[in-house]
């Protein structure tokens, strides 16, 4: 992880810009439906900092956690103990998330593309015989399909960042403009990719993820160099505002006790 | 009514070559010991059911037990990867394993179907992925009322089911609280089931959260306290963080992982 | 979040003329004082929906607020007929009344499918009754993985669902307890929904058997002590049998339920 | 109600008789469906004599329910405080009854007709302007389609013993043998009608309703002349054993407190 550039006042490193970027994502969200990882990070720190309120659902079936730490798998003692109820597994996909009741979904992604669909399946064109065999769906599709927009959280790399999935885990935008619909997915798709390079968006007319905000000491030439196709970059280009100190010391907060970084 | 046996007798008499085993637990309440016992015994040729593979049928994959994997989500939660299940399906070691994906929505649905005793459940689930296109466990029907298309997912209907429990009875019924993700339908959707618990008690108190099995619908039970451990059980122990940690060596490479077979369990490489 | 309101804000702000209205409770924690508010209001042409209907909606509709009635069982439990339930389908006294009548597994699932944004729910349920012949919202479906034709309901999606609970936290949180019968699948297939409860507290402490409603998928609450009288409240009150004795002799009447009407709930005969 | 005859030691009413042998009906079995009314005094009245676990299942969702007394409605207080479990109604008719998983569904009848179909609807074959409008289906279609068998508990008389019913709310046999097959009805359907007269059980080649019990003191023709179609006698037909003192003790324990009766 590489360091950014000081301010008079602190340092942050790019991965705990690109945390407080997607806890800010949450602002004016009820509810919210959260991977392990960076996004359970994200959703944490907004809880913290400027969402008090906001509701976390994990997918294992804890509705409204308000874990003291970060939890370090979905299904954290921490987040049953907290929560407002636990419901059974099935329940949490068939009654909260299906009906379109969740504002935000939180995803990661191994691969992601211009369209902003999700891989998490296979590295390699092959099912059959992938180069790497990821995890797998999860809950990501129909969160991604049913969630009312859609965050996703993940580091720029060539790898990660492809002109086209091998493997469609989860829809985006499909092939661009007017799929969702199509589809009859019910929720609007991924809003924000946020990196810890910038913010990507859709675009409006063409679904094509855009570079809209760059973080802070982050070049376009960084931001693009990254992106396995030639990346647009909004005409409304904009600097991510820096981590304010608050951010920062609750996010370390958060993350330094439990070793987890 | 449930009878109350030891693990092994349990496992001998309910787990058979060949088998459809669910083994279920998301997170919390994992059956490992009833999955060492299983390896012990050397049962082959499993179809293994669970919507998030982990730790426990990586063991089970690594050793030679599994000729099928239906699944959501396979990996190490909070670490990585889980090597022994990548090494099955990407080298066929030590055997050959055989795949069916789904996504956590429809293995849900899935179980639900499977409790229900009917032959087929409805959601709104995998359109437009790629998942459709590698199983023929995904259809669609057209609603009868308003003529739209949605995803249609078959039964899981497992020979067994094996979960773990904080508590039962003598009589046999068992109760389980905290995080129970898909437990009580995986037991309702088996043919069979065994329940491992912490404890066997005289008399089961309520507890907020509680998921009760009554004895009827339930094969046997085993007093395993610690059965669910590395992971936990909410009200008996923590999830020991540093064995999922430490496991991602032991899976990762072959030999460490035979030693380890052979060192914990006690049992030889087979394949 | 939920609005904290009195029952009458709550009655009137989200009850509405011509309203799909769900009041559920199954003998337990009907919403009683919330139906007699509804007719101290005075609605008109609602489409009352309820798996059971007994004396709270005997009552509307003996009120003249109900155009339709959709349900699965109907009468005084433990007592015998609702009367002027009978007297509004044989005599359309006072207005008429329009039924769509179900079984209770369709209707449950009918809520279900509600709750899960579903446009239609599958069972195995009304084969070879006359009930298929006597609405349209009990069609077929056929399964495609194995040929089977199963039975297929609608959702119910009112537009305000109606329950009693026992509790509520100041963010409006809604806790229950004991038999919590389709309450939760209401609430969530609604557009809008009023839970009336004996108490508001600072803190919801879990109970076994509990079951929660979080604040954001409730519309209102109001403290209502006493709301689910004379059906019962566990941990509150018990069921009032003799008063359910004592309505078939005031339902069996006319003239008998209309000063019933005016000397309890100071309503005149409208229809 | 009418006093059956005395025997040496203990008198006993018609429906007294009857609901001792419904609740014999129930030996050997592991879980019994309820209804209110006979079927439960019968279902817990086994429960007090031969059958202690029995596993009275009630359709508001209680599991395993032990009362002290008889349960006044099918979702008294007692019901879900001495349950096992206390589940929704939902998951009551979908996981529990559904699937098959219990044995014996126990029903009572407005109108049952010789082929054992039942109505609790509409009295007159007008449905939509009906002679008496009955309370309707409940659990009643389910619980005679997907219970193991079924058994009714219907006192006789000629308005509820009709050749053919006014509406079928729910299945017995159809119009006779082979119907519920084809249909594909998972249980096997009415194995006992038990009157306040006698048992009449399904013409295993026909399916029609055929008396095989007769209770002490009742005659043939008695049993006869309150059933609206010409009812057959088995060859094989027996003379139902007298309540015992114990059941008689039991019994009046569970009704007299409550006054129900």
């Amino acid at each position: 992880m590489t360091t950014a550039p000081e301010t008079t006042e602190v340092t942050w490193t790019s991965d705990e810009m690109m945390s407080v970027a997607a806890s800010r994502a949450l602002g004016g969200v009820t509810a919210c439906f959260v991977g392990i990882g960076l996004p359970s990070t994200a959703a944490n720190l907004a809880r913290r900092t400027h969402a008090p309120d906001l509701v976390l659902v994990y997918e294992s079936g804890t509705l409204g956690s308000k874990p003291d730490g970060l939890p370090l798998s979905i299904g954290d003692g921490a987040l049953a103990q907290t929560a407002d109820a636990v419901v059974s597994v099935p329940e949490i996909f068939n009654y909260w998330l299906q009906p379109g009741r969740i504002d935000v979904g939180f995803l990661g992604a191994a691969q992601i593309d211009r369209y902003a669909n999700i891989n998490t399946t296979v590295i390699g064109t092959d099912y059959a015989d992938p180069k790497v065999r990821l995890p797998g769906a999860g809950g990501a599709p129909e969160i991604a399909a049913s969630c009312g927009e859609v965050i996703v959280v993940v580091r720029q790399s060539a790898r990660s960042f492809v002109d086209r999935v091998d493997f469609v885990t989860s829809v985006g935008y499909g092939r661009g403009k007017g799929d969702r619909e199509r589809l009859g997915l019910c929720g609007r798709g991924p809003s924000r990719v946020i990196t810890d390079k910038g913010i990507l968006e859709p675009d409006p007319d063409t679904c094509e993820l855009t570079l809209t905000s760059l973080h802070p000491g982050v070049t376009v030439r960084e931001a693009r160099e990254s992106i396995g196709w030639d990346l647009r970059v909004s005409r409304d280009l904009v600097t991510t505002p820096p981590p304010t100190g608050e951010e920062l010391t609750v996010l370390r907060g958060l993350t330094d006790p439990k070793g987890s970084k | 009514m449930a009878s109350i046996v030891s693990l092994h007798d349990g496992v001998r008499d309910l787990v058979r070559d060949g088998d459809v085993v669910a083994m279920e637990g998301f997170t919390h309440l994992i059956p490992f010991a009833a999955g060492h016992e299983i390896i012990r015994q050397g049962r082959r040729d499993l179809t293994l059911v669970r919507m998030t593979p982990d730790v426990i049928y990586d063991q089970l994959i690594g050793a030679g037990c599994a000729r099928k994997l239906v699944f959501s989500w396979g990996g190490n939660p909070g670490v990585g990867s889980l090597h022994r299940f990548r090494d099955a399906v990407q080298n066929d070691w030590p055997v050959p394993l055989e795949i069916e994906e789904h996504s956590h929505a429809g293995m849900a649905n899935r179980y639900v179907a499977g409790a229900s005793g009917l032959p087929f459940a409805v959601l709104r689930g995998y359109t437009g992925t790629d998942l459709v296109r590698h199983t023929e466990n995904i259809k669609t029907v057209t609603c009868p009322f308003t003529g739209e298309v949605l995803t249609a997912v078959p039964p899981v209907n497992p020979d067994v089911a094996i979960i773990h429990a904080q508590r039962a009875d003598r009589s046999g019924t068992v109760q389980m609280w905290g995080i129970t993700g898909v437990q009580k339908e995986a037991v309702l959707a088996a043919k069979r089931s065994l329940v491992t618990v912490e404890e066997i008690v005289d008399e089961l108190t309520p507890v907020p959260g509680g998921v009760v099995l009554p004895s009827w619908v339930v094969t046997a039970v085993a007093e395993v306290p610690g059965g669910a451990a590395p992971s936990y059980a909410q009200g008996y122990y923590e999830r020991d963080n540093d064995a999922y940690k430490a496991w991602d060596a032991v899976g990762r490479d072959r030999d460490t992982f035979t030693t380890w077979l052979s060192d914990t369990l006690g049992v030889g490489a087979r394949a």
